[in-house]
Order: structure tokens, then sequence, then C-alpha cells
């Protein structure tokens, strides 16, 4: 037994007599035996002083005066509004006789009756629409999909029965498509006729009819009603298309990775409120009793609610995806399936259940070179922490859940004193989530030393876990004069300090390729990504990336690593740099500027 | 004229002023919930009841306590006949939280069927005083959008929202409270990895509408526009992207669950729907005979909590206000979700009482009243910090310091 | 010539964008800043930084700029300003 | 050119005459000084009233001469310092 509305509205007046009908409540069965007995309730308040003045008839749910409403009635303790008494009752249903009048649960609807301190208006002072229908019926009905016919509604406004006694009212409904709906004529009630399918039709918009006849004039009156379906977990989750996944593991193996996705569908509504009562409670149960497979894999499921091509009504898409439940080794190589178990727990039929499966092929990962020499060539101009180039095993930029590590190696151990420290000269470095090494200048003095000619290395790339190795032979080729009288001079700062062109690219700064800092000329007008600025190398710097060399030293790079604070018109980058700056942006240890290039600078005491 | 601006000549810039004009003292018809709290407490036999209540309420299944418990019953019952029964809160006091809180302990076992709509635990708003202006506003109803606030033709680009924007940053206090919460709202919030701590934002956002006078936060919260750029500024008045959207939106009923938890918003969600809901049927738009101004306050005092509401884009014409929540996966509540959207996206008091102080500006800007100024001296220059990341296309507010 | 004025705090509105730090916004605000003379708070130290900046320093050898009185400045700075950009109008 | 000098304390030997306070003694004294350029320490302040002196004030019909950069000054001074001046041989 259920109520299809959880809200009644009507006026009731000063005078109206004992046993007046007010409105009727009504119930529809949820199965054929059940017989309703209606009952006046209260949940947790104390009983209120007006509910003895209402009778709710046991049978018919009809609510009625039990006494004559009287002026006096309106003096009310604990009531703060004016003009209207708001008179609030509960009714709840049960399948027989009871004296309990605690509401038994929730779905008790409430009834609110506008006590207003004035007589009924005569038929006079009635217009058709008060008279046809309750003045702001605002619910409308909710009926239970696969439900039995019956009565939902009373359409008559009993309040008004006997207002204008020559008077026939009669009521008929229309619907522009066909809905199994019609009108009691002796009771006045509106009747569902047939129990409904929500996947068929989720609402009704009724339009009902009430036609009042006097001695002389027919007159229509309209109102529309909508009725709702609502769904219960009548229909069987089901695949539409495959319900295998063939999915192949290889550089990317990372815990939470996600591969493959099947859908499963189901006809009905899967709510996402109440969260915790979810109803269509789909289950999955991975079936496979490996513990190697237990250990390794989850199936990931989200559902979501879409319209249905035809008709616009509401169902769900449930999909699966397989998910690694930790890194998986580089030495990891087996085929497996697992085979997951849908079952939608609250569908009554036995066929409430999807396989599915998830054919897995993981691959190896080969840790190894192309078997070519790479070649760098480096000006022997070159600052410490010029950048000279990157390497990498064979797709590591696809790697994803284990690490790689490289180091340089002397391919020849039993070379001179000398020439060993002239191996000094290169290094390498890795960002610790980088699948690649960065080579770069640690001593940029072995470069200019004539005896440094061209360097060889070996570039050894370990797997951490496995410690699987490969190596490279890479030859770094010296291109420009050893610098006989030993170190260069000048002092070797941060590019980004210098603020004009002249300035940046007269000076040596760190981590310039060239050996000399290069300048970047922004030309838009604003605040851009196109700043000016004075960089060791236009490639990497700046790139809005605090690489792993750059991040050695903030000097060397500040436009992508400072954390410092920005004068003026900026953008700060993710976390650190400036990603765009107006003018020309400049830095010192302190701080970096951002402003339009002055022409002079004025002391305060020359004003 | 709906709407008044009166000059200040003097700012105090730590003036708490009360973010509503209602009536100032609280009506002699109502005892606070603080005070009949404590008169409570001086009764023992009404000081044990409430001790019960607050037992009964505690925890998950304080639904079936009220219902069942014959303890809890006994107490509500003793409790309905104490001042707490009829005590309110009035918006902004001191202690104002403490004072819903109790309100609370006994009106959420007085809630008669888990869904309905809540009272508010708000004094009541007086009616309106000049009904007649508030209606000649309000002539227009449903949801065509009127002829709005026409911007006088002297000025070639006008953009009230801007004009908002400075009459605040002219202001001292308005000023720096509203560089508080942007600031706060923009800040990246490294350990959760978010752009921004939504928790924070709400609260700077609801101390910035503490705090300001309604003149300066209705103003940028209300500016009528005739452009989308106008639109898309006041659209970003509350810096949405941190106290508006989130990843997902959550349905819409479990939205309300989620605010009807928490005392602030359960009371500030009740007093919206107090002040700007009327039945659809109603003679007047706007409930306590069209008032306009009660409506527009307790909408701005929902600004800061879960049910934070704001406009949904930067259309001008046909804007649409609402909660960041959807009505899908409603299941068979649908019907119940989108009769509680319809409380923001479909709500003809919100929008007339919205347009209504459109006309308010567009008499101040007839009459030219120069924006007031301050008096107050600062030995300082000024500053902002330097600014902040922002995605491409549409700039989320910057924060500048010229320290 | 009258007496130059002193150093005080003087206010100007103007736009956002009219700052000059590349920020483009309409919005306006109210510029506080120092200006105006300091002559009447010099010291001795300020006459002979006058003098050696005059000949002093060059018949030291020296080129040092210094300054030769106190300068007009705030003495500290209100904190965080916000403001909506031209993208949001 | 090169990243001008930092301002810094600077020192310099000379006779209390050549300080130019009028004093006539041949006696020596140290002094010490403030020299260099703070442009490191600059604020937005300091680039708008860059701004603000190139163009700004005069769009605005203002013509505020503004310091637009921190200015390098001592911090305190010594207290006196006391001679014998050259009538006392």
């Amino acid at each position: 037994l259920y109520f299809p509305q959880n809200e009644y509205i009507e006026t009731v007046y000063v005078g109206q007599p004992a046993g007046t009908p007010i409105l009727q409540v009504h119930a529809m069965l949820d199965s054929d035996s059940e017989r309703p007995h209606f009952y006046l309730c209260w949940s947790s308040l104390r009983r209120p002083a007006h509910s003895s003045w209402f009778h709710l008839d046991v049978h018919t749910g009809v609510l009625s005066l039990n006494k004559t409403l009287e002026e006096s009635d309106f003096a009310f303790p604990n009531q703060h509004s004016w003009s209207v008494k708001k008179l609030v009752l509960h009714a709840m249903v049960l399948p027989n006789f009871s004296k309990k009048s605690h509401c038994v649960n929730r779905n008790s609807p409430r009834i609110t009756l506008d006590f207003v301190n004035a007589t009924l208006p005569q038929c006079a002072q009635t217009d058709m629409k008060e008279l046809c229908f309750p003045h702001r019926d605002t619910s409308n009905p909710h009926i239970m999909e696969n439900r039995f016919p019956g009565a939902l509604r009373q359409l008559r406004r009993l309040t008004r029965l006997n207002v204008c006694p020559n008077y026939t009212i009669t009521y008929n409904v229309e619907s522009d498509t066909p809905a199994p709906f019609a009108v009691n004529e002796n009771t006045t009630e509106l009747v569902v006729t047939a129990p409904l399918d929500r996947e068929e039709s989720e609402c009704y918009r009724l339009l009902l009819v009430c036609t009042v006849q006097t001695e002389l004039v027919i007159t229509k009156v309209e109102t529309s009603l909508d009725v709702f379906v609502n769904d219960e977990d009548d229909n069987a989750p089901y695949v539409n298309g495959t319900d295998t996944a063939d999915i192949v593991i290889s550089f990317n193996r990372t815990k939470g990775g996600s591969f493959g996705t099947l859908f499963v569908f189901d006809r009905d509504l899967t709510p996402i409120y109440p969260i915790d009562q979810s109803h269509n409670k789909y289950v999955g149960t991975l079936l496979n009793s490996d513990p190697w497979l237990d250990k390794t894999f989850d199936i990931k499921g989200t559902f979501s609610e879409k319209k249905a091509a035809h008709g616009g009504i509401r169902e769900t898409v449930h999909d699966y995806q397989l998910v690694l439940k930790r890194n998986l080794y580089v030495n990891e190589n087996r085929t497996v399936q697992l085979d997951y178990l849908v079952n939608d727990t609250t569908y009554p039929g036995l066929e409430g259940t999807v396989l599915l499966h998830f054919n897995v092929t993981i691959l190896p990962v080969q840790i190894r070179f192309a078997n070519i020499t790479q070649m760098f060539t480096l000006t022997r101009r070159a600052s410490v922490y010029a950048q000279v180039g990157r390497v990498c095993v064979e797709n590591c930029q696809h790697f994803d859940g284990f690490s790689v590590l490289y180091r340089l190696e002397v391919p020849d151990r039993n070379v001179s004193a000398d020439l060993q420290s002239c191996y000094a000269a290169i290094s390498i470095t890795q960002a610790p989530d980088e699948m690649w090494g960065v080579l770069y200048v640690n001593d940029s003095g072995a470069l200019r030393r004539p005896e440094c000619q061209d360097l060889q290395y070996l570039v050894v790339a370990q797997e951490e876990h496995t410690q699987q190795e490969a190596s490279t032979q890479i030859h770094i080729l010296l291109d420009g004069e050893a610098n006989k009288a030993g170190q260069e001079s000048q002092q070797v700062l941060s590019c980004a300090e210098n603020r004009r062109r002249g300035d940046c690219e007269s000076v040596r700064g760190l981590g310039a390729t060239t050996g000399r800092c290069q300048w970047r000329q922004g030309t838009e007008k604003g605040i851009s990504e196109n700043y000016s600025t004075c960089s060791p190398d236009l490639r990497t710097c700046p790139d809005s990336f605090c690489d792993a060399v750059e991040s050695k030293d903030t000097s060397i790079c500040p436009q992508d690593c400072t954390k410092e604070t920005v004068i003026g018109g900026h953008e700060r980058g993710l976390g650190n740099g400036i990603k765009a700056g107006y003018g020309t942006c400049y830095c010192y240890s302190e701080k970096c500027f951002c402003e339009k290039e002055d022409i002079e600078e004025v002391i305060c005491d020359d004003m | 004229p709906p709407f008044s601006c009166h000059p200040h000549l003097f700012l105090h810039l730590d003036e708490a002023a009360s973010s509503w004009d209602g009536p100032s003292a609280l009506s002699p018809e109502w005892v606070d919930c603080i005070q009949a709290s404590d008169m409570c407490n001086q009764n023992p036999y009404c000081s044990s009841r409430y001790r019960v209540m607050r037992q009964c309420l505690v925890g998950k299944e304080k639904e079936a306590m009220l219902d069942n418990n014959r303890e809890c019953q006994a107490a509500l019952e003793v409790l309905l006949v104490s001042p707490l029964y009829d005590c309110r809160c009035k918006r902004g006091m001191k202690k104002e939280l403490q004072c819903l809180q109790n309100y609370w302990t006994i009106h959420m076992g007085l809630t008669e069927g888990g869904d309905m709509d809540d009272s508010s635990p708000y004094e009541p708003v007086a009616p309106n005083r000049h009904p007649d202006a508030f209606r000649l506003a309000s002539i227009s109803s449903g949801n065509t959008a009127p002829k709005g606030f026409h911007c006088p033709d002297a000025e070639r680009n006008c953009n009230p929202c801007l004009d908002a924007a400075k009459a605040c940053n002219l202001n001292n206090s308005c000023k720096r409270q509203r560089s508080s919460y942007i600031a706060t709202c923009s800040k990246e919030d490294p350990n959760k990895g978010e752009t921004c701590s939504k928790k924070r934002c709400h609260k700077a956002l609801r101390m910035f509408l503490d705090r300001v006078p309604t003149e300066y936060s209705h103003r940028l919260l209300f500016c009528p526009c005739q452009t989308e750029g106008c639109a898309e500024r006041r659209r970003q008045t509350i810096v949405p992207d941190c106290s508006y959207k989130d990843k997902e939106k959550p349905n819409c009923l479990e939205l309300r669950r989620v605010c009807r938890q928490d005392s602030l918003c359960r009371s500030r969600l009740a007093d919206y729907l107090v002040n700007c809901w009327m039945t659809p049927h109603a003679v007047s738009t706007c409930p306590n005979q069209d008032n306009h101004q009660a409506c527009l306050a307790s909408y701005a005092r929902l600004i800061g909590t879960e049910m934070t509401p704001n406009y949904v884009d930067s259309s001008f014409s046909n804007w649409t206000i609402s909660p960041w929540c959807t009505c899908k996966g409603s299941g068979n509540q649908e019907e119940e979700c989108m009769n509680f959207l319809r409380y923001f996206t479909d709500n003809t008091c919100l929008r007339n009482a919205i347009q209504a102080f459109g006309y308010g500006i567009d008499n101040m800007q007839n009459k030219s009243v120069s924006v007031p100024g301050t008096s107050a001296m600062t030995k300082t220059g000024w500053d902002w910090t330097t600014g902040t990341s922002e995605p491409p296309f549409v700039a989320i507010p910057k924060v500048i310091g010229l320290h | 010539a009258r007496r130059q004025k002193p150093c005080s705090l003087r206010e100007l509105e103007l736009t956002v964008s009219e700052l000059g730090l590349g920020y483009e916004s309409d919005e306006t605000v109210l510029l506080r800043y120092c200006s105006g003379k300091c002559t009447a708070h010099r010291h001795n130290y300020d006459i002979t930084m006058e003098h050696m900046m005059r000949t002093g320093f060059k018949k030291k050898g020296r080129k040092d700029k210094v300054s030769n009185g106190p300068c007009c400045r705030p003495t500290a700075f209100e904190n965080d300003f916000s403001f909506l950009d031209n993208k949001s109008r």
C-alpha cells in the first residue's frame, strides 16, 4: 500500500458544519489482497489540538469535519501567523485495523488546511475554477509501475459539493497520447485502468475537463495534471555489443592505470540519491581464484543516467574497466583471463546477471638503446650547467609504473689522470618522474683544456627493480678553440639578471650553451607568455617547466623555477616560475621584475 | 525609490554593519534562542528535558529516536511550552550560529516529514513599507525578461558591475574585505592539489557579506547588465571556480540533505525560501508584501554555504540562477528534485527583486549621486601582491600588491 | 621661490590599466602615493653628501652617486588588492 | 653594462675641512656613507610611480615628482664626533 500523493491542500471556513467532506486521500495497492485502512496520525508531535475537529473515514479516506468550525477556534496558542491559520494533519494507511495514532513511517502525506476566518463563499461568489478543482493542488501523483488499477485522486472539490445545488458537475480526462486513465462517473475519482510501465512512459500529461451544467449554460473548465510513473527494478541488465575486452599491457603498467571498457545497460533507473540506498544495486565479483590476479587487478565500475534514443526514457549505463592494483615489474610476461560477474541484486528475476571477460596480455619491457652512437656537439665556451642533450632508452616516453636510472661511465678505464679529469666535463641528471637522462656541463674548465679532445662516454640505463641494464656509446664533439691561457676571467652570473639585449648577449651566464646568454625579444603589448628576457638557452628556458638541470640552481633559469615574489604585471606558472610577464622580465636572487623597458633611471635626489 | 544611496561621511573601517537593514533591534515578540536556552537552563524541569533532547538528536538514528523513543517525545512535549519553542535568531547577530543550533535542537524534532520545507529560524521580516513602489518596479512577472535596466545614453560602455567594483574599491573597508575573499578564493591549496580551499573561500565570502554594507555587496551581486562582459563580471563576483563549481555536480536532493545537516546552511536555506518563494498562484510576487530587499538579503546570505547559488552563465538578458547540482540520477524523485531546483531557476520573486534592484540603480544613476568618498586617512601607500595563474580564456580574479 | 610642498600622502583615482603594470582592467582604484620634499629633515650627513657630490668625490677619485636627503617614501603598504581583469569585463 | 653595484656602506678618509660643513681642521676622519643601486628591492608601487612619472601624472594633470625606488640611505647615524680646529694649531 502506498500513497500516490504526498501533499493535499484545501481551504476551510468558519461556519462549515460537522460532517462537511473536505478532501479524499487515496492509496494504491501493492498486492491484490490488500485493503487500505486510513487513519490520521501524528509524527513526534503531541496530538495537535485541532486534530479532534476532523475525521478520516477508515475505508474511503474521506476527510470530513467532526465539528462545526467556530470563530473561537481561531484563538490558538503558539501560532504567530496573522491572516490565515495553517492546520496541518498527517494521514497513514495500514492493511488492517489499528488503534495506533503514531505515524508509522516517513511516507505519511501532509494535509494542509488553510482555515480562513470568514464564511464559505456562496454560489454567486464562487467562480467555475474554484467550484471544479481544489485551489492550489500542486502535488502531482506518482504511481508505481506494474501495479494494479485503482482510484488515485478525487477530482470533485468536496468542500463545494452543496454550494451550487442546481449545477450538474461532471469530469472526464483527455490526453494527447493514449493513456490508461478514466473517470469513475459515480465517485468522480480519477482511475488508472491498467498497470503502467515506466520503461514505456515516465509521465502522463492529462487534461482534466470539468463540465458545469446549469439550466441555461454549459461551461467547461480545464486543468492539466501530470501523473508520474515510479520505477522499480523490473529489467535485467544486458550487454549491447561485446562482453569481452582484449587488453595488452606493455609500457604503461603503473598502479591505478585503467584499461579497456565494457558497457552493461539497464532500462531501469539507478538513482544517486539518497547515496546509501541506491535502488538497482549492482554488485560485481571477480570469479578467478588465482591470488596473483587478486593482488594485481581490480575492476572499477561506474554508472550514469542517460536518455534512451526513442522516447527519451531515462535508463542506466554501467561501465567497467580493468585497473592495476600495483605497478607491474618490467619482466612480467603472462596472459590471463578475468571473468567478472555483474549482478543486479534488486532484480527479482533469474537472469539478473551478466558475465564480462577481460583477456589480458602482459608483455615484458625491453630496456635497450637504439644501436646507434649518439653524437652531441658542444662549444668549448659552454658554461657550467649548459644542457648538452637527452638520452633515452627505446619507448621511454611511453613508460609508466617503473623507473630507469641513467649514469655515465668512462669507456676506457686505464686513461691517464689528465685525461680522466677531462671526463668530469659532462654529467647526467634526471627528474624524479622523467624517463630520460639530461646531459649537462659539469666542469666548464675541463671543456677548455686543449688536452680534452672529443669525449666518449658510455651511458648505462638500469631498471630500478629488476636491475636490467642497457648501455650505449655517446660521442661529445667539442668545437671552438681550447683556451690555452686557462680559465676565462669573466665571472659567470645568472643570465636572467640582464634587462637589455646588449648586456645580455655580452655576458657569460650559468647554463649558457653557447657560452653567452641569449636574448628573447617580446613583441606583444600586454602581459604575454612571450615576454622579453635573457636566457642561457632559449630552447629550454623559459618554457614554464623547471627541468632537472634548471632545478639544480635557481639562477640558471629563475624564469621557470623562481618561488620568489615577482614585481610588476605577470602570471605565475603552476607552482613556480613566470608563465607570462609584462615587457621585460629579469630576476635578482631576491626578486624578479616584469616591467616595460625604462629609458633611464632616476635617482630620487636628482629630482 | 525602492533603493536608496546615502553618502557616507565617515567610514569606520571595522564597522560590522548589519548586512540587512531590517528592524534593528529584535522586535518585542521574539526572544532569541540564546536567551531562551539560558532561561530554560535556569529551570531544572526544562534544562533536564533540554539535555535529553540534545541526546536524542545526536547520531544517525535521530529519526527513529524522535518517532519511537518515549523519553525523547516526553522531552519534546515539555520543550514545546518553553521559550525555546518560539525563539528566533536575528540575522547577523553575535553568536548567530549558536542561536541557530539552539533553534534546531527543538525544531529538528518538529519537522513533520523528512523532506518538507523548514520554517525559518530567523525572525520574520516586517512587511514591506512601500508596496506600491515595488509593485511599480515589479509590474512584469513571469519569465519574459522585462525591459531591464537601461544605460544612460551618455555613457558609451556603461557597466553597472564595473561601477559597483569602483564604489567598493573606493571604500576602504569594502576594498579590503573584497580583496581578502578574492585572495582566499584564488589561492591554490597545495596540500590537496586543488585549485583552492572551498571551505576557507566560503568563510571569507560570508565574512565579506556580513561586514560590508548591502549597498556595496548587493550592488556587486545584483548589478543589472546589458552586455555579456558585464554579466560575466557579475558571475565572477563570488569567484565561482572555487566557491561554486566542483569536479562533479551532486544531485540537488543530496545537496539539500547535506545542507540540512549544517545548522547555518539549513537556516539560511529556510530563510531564503520563506523570503523569496511564493506559491505560483499568489497575488504579489514576493512574500511580506513584495519585500524585495528581504529576498535579496536572504539570497546573498546563502552565498558561502553548501547551497551557494550563482548565475549559471554570462547571458545578460535571460539569466538563470542555480546552486551547483543536477537532477540527473534522482530516480523516482525527479519531480521533487525539479521542484527544489525551481526555487532558484524559476523564481519570479527573486527575478523581480533583482530587476527591481537594477531599477534602483537606474534611479540612483539618473540623480548622478557621487559615489561616497571616504575620509579615512592612511599613512601608507596602497598595495597589491602580484597575481595568480588562471585558465586562458576567462581570467579569474587577479590579486595584486604594490608593496 | 615658494617653499616646495612637504612630503605627504596623496590620492588619485585611476583604472588598474592606468597603473602601468600591464594588467588590463577598467576597475577603478584609489592610488595613494607619497610626494613632496623632505628638505626640513636633512642631517649634517646630507649636507656633506651634497658637497661630496659637487666636488669632494671627484677630488678623491670617486664616482659615487649618493642620496643627499631623506626620500619621500611610504612607511608601509596596505595589504593586497584584488580586481577582475577585462577578460571578465 | 655590468649590474650596477648594490647599495652598500662605503668609507673614505678625509680631513674635517673637506667635509664641506665649514669647519676648518686638518684632523682626519673616516667618512662612512651609503652608495649604490636599490633596484632589486623595488615594489609594484615603484613600477607604478615610474610609469606615473613618465606619463600617468601628466594625463591626470598632476605635476608630482615622486621617488620610483627605495633610496640608498643610512639606517642610523653615529653619535657626535669631536676634533680640535685649526685655531688651536
